[in-house]
């Protein structure tokens, strides 16, 4: 069903002398409820079994590059909060990097620390969420997203107090922040911190153990490492598969390195993995939380030479990437020297690391292919922008 | 880490002296420089660097419209020894590689077609790198990219009966103003366009 | 013919409640609005939020979200609505069963929003079904998102079952079902379903007519 | 780091069992502990929203709605909204001459998206983010386009929204405020005053400017 070589590429075929009338083609989506938006795939079953899935994108197309286009740098920023919607901030980040690179700008280091801190808790709302979804494709809707969602609320009453914003923060500005760490927020992020552990360790009791669960997500899914790579897999699916490839340490952006953190990785690669991957990496992010919180020091939480207004970053072009929650995001920009960029491009993870999709699926039941869909941990408004 | 993009070419001189690839130079500060490769060497180099250089992730591929050469050639600055510049738009791939196993990269790669019309054509890479698949179709339904040798290329966002590649410079969007009640710039000129009578 | 409310106050007040059919029938529905389960677009996430333990709509009566719009009698348009997802949404509007709501959450839905200018974006879902409750914000709050359901259950309490103001689900002629947008080479054709999309045109100086 | 426990399987019902006493533990401490009793009985009793919170713009005035409206129609805020939903017309005399204050500022909440970059590009403090979230109506045309009767809103009201801005700004107001009456009863004072009187003020005047710059 895998092929084991990982390079050439076949379109998957019908074997020839098929009887087509004994397969049964289904439209999964675009409103089902497993598709975690307006997903579609056109799924041929043999029985149950796989034997061609094709997705089809686009129904949340909202042509976001082209907008990005036609206006400044700045107001392109809150339009990034909308492209993966669970963890804005992260994006925030990724296209601040993007335009600090094709500008050359620096950031203060208090900023730093700030973005650190922000996407470490965006990592940790999104990595709760995702236990919250990946049960409820198990057919377990209800608590364990409950949990996840008492959770991420206590996270976005931060980011409210912070931002102004629960989810849509526009917050991060070429060269820093928009605004200052509130009095008393890092404290109350301090105790958030710490009474996260506790809450981990309820919700893998919660669910690690759970026979359903290891039933379901077991040998599921599993590509040869070379295959992930080669379809330029990223974040948390890849790690999954073993591999150890995590742009916060391959290539520190920000001032990651300062921190000690480690990277889990998982060794088979199957939905499991990927479940107990991202458990491990939220206690990694509170390990970075606490240190940096820890360090916060004082100073600009902008830097000062950096313009608001009739911002024009010079010819060039740059493209920069950060370990997003669900993988490598990045965006490619290149200024002809007005204010509006001439090409604006996302890379956002989500889309590409469904190339594999099929790939994962074939041969599998049509049950499982809800469960592969759900640990990639897709967000549409990324895959389709 | 930053590629050393002069070795990398090198090599590419070394192994495939028939290739053209030659060295565009960028003027911001960001110091990402890249390579342009010529439209019949593409897979080869791409295979020769993912083989020989572990240059194994395919991370982004980028359409770029350029209506107006000039405007490319002043974010690619030529290099030494190549030849004149174009005189019709075209259309560009940027590929951006990078390597998991020595963690370098972005090794910027760019492609460009003949011209904006009907030969608007650039190999396919998804033979040497699957994550190129949805990308290419991305790149062939917004700019009209035709990647030859793609095995399935159809439109991917925008839905099959469309017939315009929208993310070109020169497209015009259907004329669907109405009820805007706070127009200006180029709002205001689509209400000027759909209320003519009144305006 | 209604009752006189003053006397219907003082009758309640003695332990006597008083209704008229259309009451209770209007009273039935607002308390058990079932939403499908639709989420389109960063609006889902919130209304998500709403059916948690914190905001909790199952107190209103709305927490069964269905994944098939046979049996629901809301629609919840939570997000973007593009050009290419539309004959969906109206298809689905189409077979839901009488009577149902739209519920327009968000700039979005309501109008495009921030998206207004994108060659896929649909300019409000109402150009192709008719929009009961909107509901401003990007994204709107969990919180905005209940009170516009109370909104609609306001609403719905003050139907006209009967007689010449009858609302759209009570008319026989009323139309149910609206026509599904097809995919042209440009654009939906039609663009906008002329019949229930009037808007007005606003006067402005030096801007349009 | 390896994920790899010893076995995946565990025995049998006992992940049930962890799972189940889990929630049995929710459902129990929901009935004495706070932090287990998260839902909020709205619209009856509103969970705190913090007071950075920003939905929709609003213009403030100092005490006359019309006359003392902050907003000198500049359209800084017009041209860098990102969604383009502010739409200003600058309020002339019928010579044609400017009177700094908008004639017609309207702002399309079906539109707005909330970013907020309007409150931060404008230089003359006028224009904030309100906290206000409930707007639901079923009039989609006239309910969701507000104009400077509903947009209008006091300098208390903003006071009492964001105590910590409003006090900043108005502090920065008044200071500046004195400044240019300092500044203005100096021109005076030096258009009246014979030439010794002239260099005194002048002296008085560069002190002043030189408060003014930092």
């Amino acid at each position: 069903m895998i092929s084991d070589s990982s390079m050439p590429y076949s379109a998957p075929t019908l074997a020839p002398g098929a009887d087509d009338d004994q397969l049964l083609h289904v439209s999964l989506g675009p409103q089902h409820p497993s598709t975690h938006g307006v997903f579609r795939m056109n799924v041929v079953l043999d029985g149950e079994t796989v034997v061609s899935l094709k997705p089809v994108f686009g129904y949340l197309h909202r042509n976001h590059e082209k907008i990005a286009e036609g206006v400044t740098y700045l107001s392109s920023m809150p339009y990034t909060d909308r492209l993966d919607y669970i963890c804005p901030l992260s994006n925030n980040w990724a296209y601040a990097h993007a335009v600090e690179k094709l500008a050359g700008i620096e950031v203060p280091e208090r900023a730093e620390y700030m973005r650190v801190i922000l996407a470490e808790l965006t990592r940790l709302i999104n990595h709760t969420a995702f236990m919250g979804f990946i049960l409820g494709d198990m057919g377990a809707w209800g608590s364990a997203l409950m949990y996840a969602f008492r959770e991420r609320e206590l996270i976005l009453d931060l980011f409210e107090d912070l931002t102004g914003a629960r989810m849509m923060a526009n917050f991060m500005r070429f060269g820093g922040c928009r605004n200052d760490l509130p009095a008393g927020w890092a404290e109350k992020c301090s105790v958030l911190v710490d009474d996260y552990g506790p809450f981990l360790d309820e919700m893998e009791k919660f669910l690690v153990g759970n026979e359903i669960l290891l039933a379901r997500c077991q040998d599921v899914g599993q590509l040869p490492k070379e295959t992930l790579i080669n379809g330029g897999i990223t974040g948390p699916m890849l790690r999954a598969a073993g591999v150890n490839y995590d742009i916060r340490k391959a290539e520190p952006y920000g001032i990651y390195e300062r921190f000690s953190f480690r990277i889990p990785l998982g060794d088979k690669g199957d939905c499991y993995d990927r479940i107990m991957i991202r458990f491990l990496e939220m206690r990694e992010s509170l390990k970075i939380l606490r240190q940096a919180l820890d360090q916060l020091p004082e100073g600009e939480y902008v830097n000062p030479k950096a313009k608001i207004r009739g911002f024009k970053p010079p010819v060039g072009e740059a493209y920069a990437r950060i370990e997003g929650p669900k993988g490598e995001l990045g965006f490619h920009l290149i200024s002809d020297g007005t204010v509006n960029p001439y090409r604006y491009r996302v890379r956002p993870p989500s889309f590409i690391n469904l190339t594999l999709l099929e790939d994962m699926c074939l041969g599998l039941d049509l049950a499982d292919v809800v469960i592969i869909l759900g640990s990639i941990d897709i967000v549409l408004g990324e895959v389709d922008r | 880490m930053s590629v050393d993009i002069g070795a990398a070419l090198q090599g590419i001189h070394a192994a495939l002296p028939a290739a053209k690839v030659a060295m565009r130079t960028n003027p911001g500060p960001s110091n990402q420089h890249s390579l342009l490769v010529g439209n019949e060497s593409l897979v080869d180099v791409l295979r020769f660097l993912r083989d020989h250089l572990d240059f194994d992730l395919l991370s982004n591929v980028s359409g770029v419209d350029w209506p107006d050469p000039a405007k490319a050639d002043a974010v690619a600055v030529f290099g030494e020894g190549e030849e004149t510049a174009r005189e019709h738009g075209f259309l560009e791939v940027v590929y951006h590689l990078y390597s998991t196993s020595r963690r370098v990269g972005p090794l910027v790669l760019r492609a460009r077609s003949a011209d904006r019309g009907e030969n608007a054509c650039v190999p396919s890479v998804v033979s040497v790198f699957r994550s190129a698949e949805f990308q290419e179709r991305e790149i062939f339904d917004l700019y009209g990219v035709i990647f030859t040798g793609h095995p399935d290329l159809r439109r991917i966002l925008m839905w099959d009966e469309f017939v315009d590649h929208p993310m070109r410079k020169d497209y015009v969007a259907p004329d669907d103003y109405e009820y805007e009640p706070t127009p200006h710039d180029d709002v205001l000129v689509k209400a000027k366009r759909h209320y003519p009578a009144e305006s | 013919m209604a009752i006189d409310p003053q006397l219907a106050a003082d009758l309640k007040s003695q332990g006597v409640h008083v209704t008229s059919f259309e009451q209770l029938i209007n009273w039935g529905r607002s308390s058990s609005l079932w939403p499908l389960q639709f989420g389109l677009a960063c609006c889902a996430i919130e209304m998500i939020a709403a059916t948690m333990a914190k905001y909790d709509m199952a107190r209103f009566g709305a927490e069964v979200f269905r994944p098939s719009p046979r049996q629901a009698d809301l629609m919840i348009v939570a997000g973007t609505v593009t050009k290419k997802m539309a004959p969906q949404v109206v298809r689905l509007y189409n077979q839901m069963a009488e009577p149902k709501y739209v519920i327009a959450m968000g700039a979005c839905a309501i109008s495009g929003g921030p998206f207004k200018d994108g060659y896929n974006v649909l300019k409000g879902i109402d150009r192709f079904i008719p929009v009961d409750v909107v509901i401003p914000g990007c994204p709107p709050r969990p919180e905005a998102l209940l009170e516009g359901l109370m909104t609609l259950r306001d609403k719905i309490a003050k139907e006209k079952l009967m007689g010449k103001h009858r609302v759209r689900h009570a008319d026989p002629n009323g139309a149910a079902s609206f026509p599904v947008p097809e995919y042209g080479a440009h654009d939906l054709e039609p663009a906008v379903n002329r019949d229930i999309w009037n808007p007005p045109a606003i006067t402005r100086e030096g801007g349009e007519a | 780091m390896k994920t790899g426990k010893p076995t995946r399987w565990v025995l049998p019902g006992l992940g049930l069992f962890q799972g189940l006493a889990v929630t049995g533990k929710n459902m129990v401490q929901s009935f004495y502990k706070k932090e287990r009793m998260t839902t909020v009985q709205y619209p009856e009793e509103r969970a705190p929203i913090s007071p950075n919170f920003r939905n929709f713009p609003f213009l403030v005035y100092d005490k006359d709605p019309k006359a003392g409206l902050r907003c000198t129609a500049c359209s800084i805020c017009e041209k860098e909204c990102p969604p383009q939903c502010i739409y200003i017309v600058l309020d002339r005399d019928e010579n044609g001459k400017s009177l700094k204050r908008p004639k017609v500022f309207d702002i399309d909440l079906s539109v707005c998206m909330n970013c907020g970059i309007c409150s931060e590009v404008c230089p003359f403090d006028s224009i904030y983010m309100d906290g206000e979230y409930e707007l639901s109506t079923d009039d989609r045309f006239g309910g969701l386009l507000f104009g400077l009767d509903r947009l209008s809103k006091s300098a208390e009201y903003h006071m009492k929204l964001r105590p910590e801005q409003a006090s900043e700004v108005m502090a920065r107001r008044k200071a500046d405020e004195e400044k240019k009456a300092a500044a203005a009863a100096a021109k005076l004072a030096k258009a009246k005053a014979d030439a010794e009187a002239k260099k005194a003020e002048a002296e008085a005047k560069a002190a002043e400017g030189k408060g003014e710059d930092a």
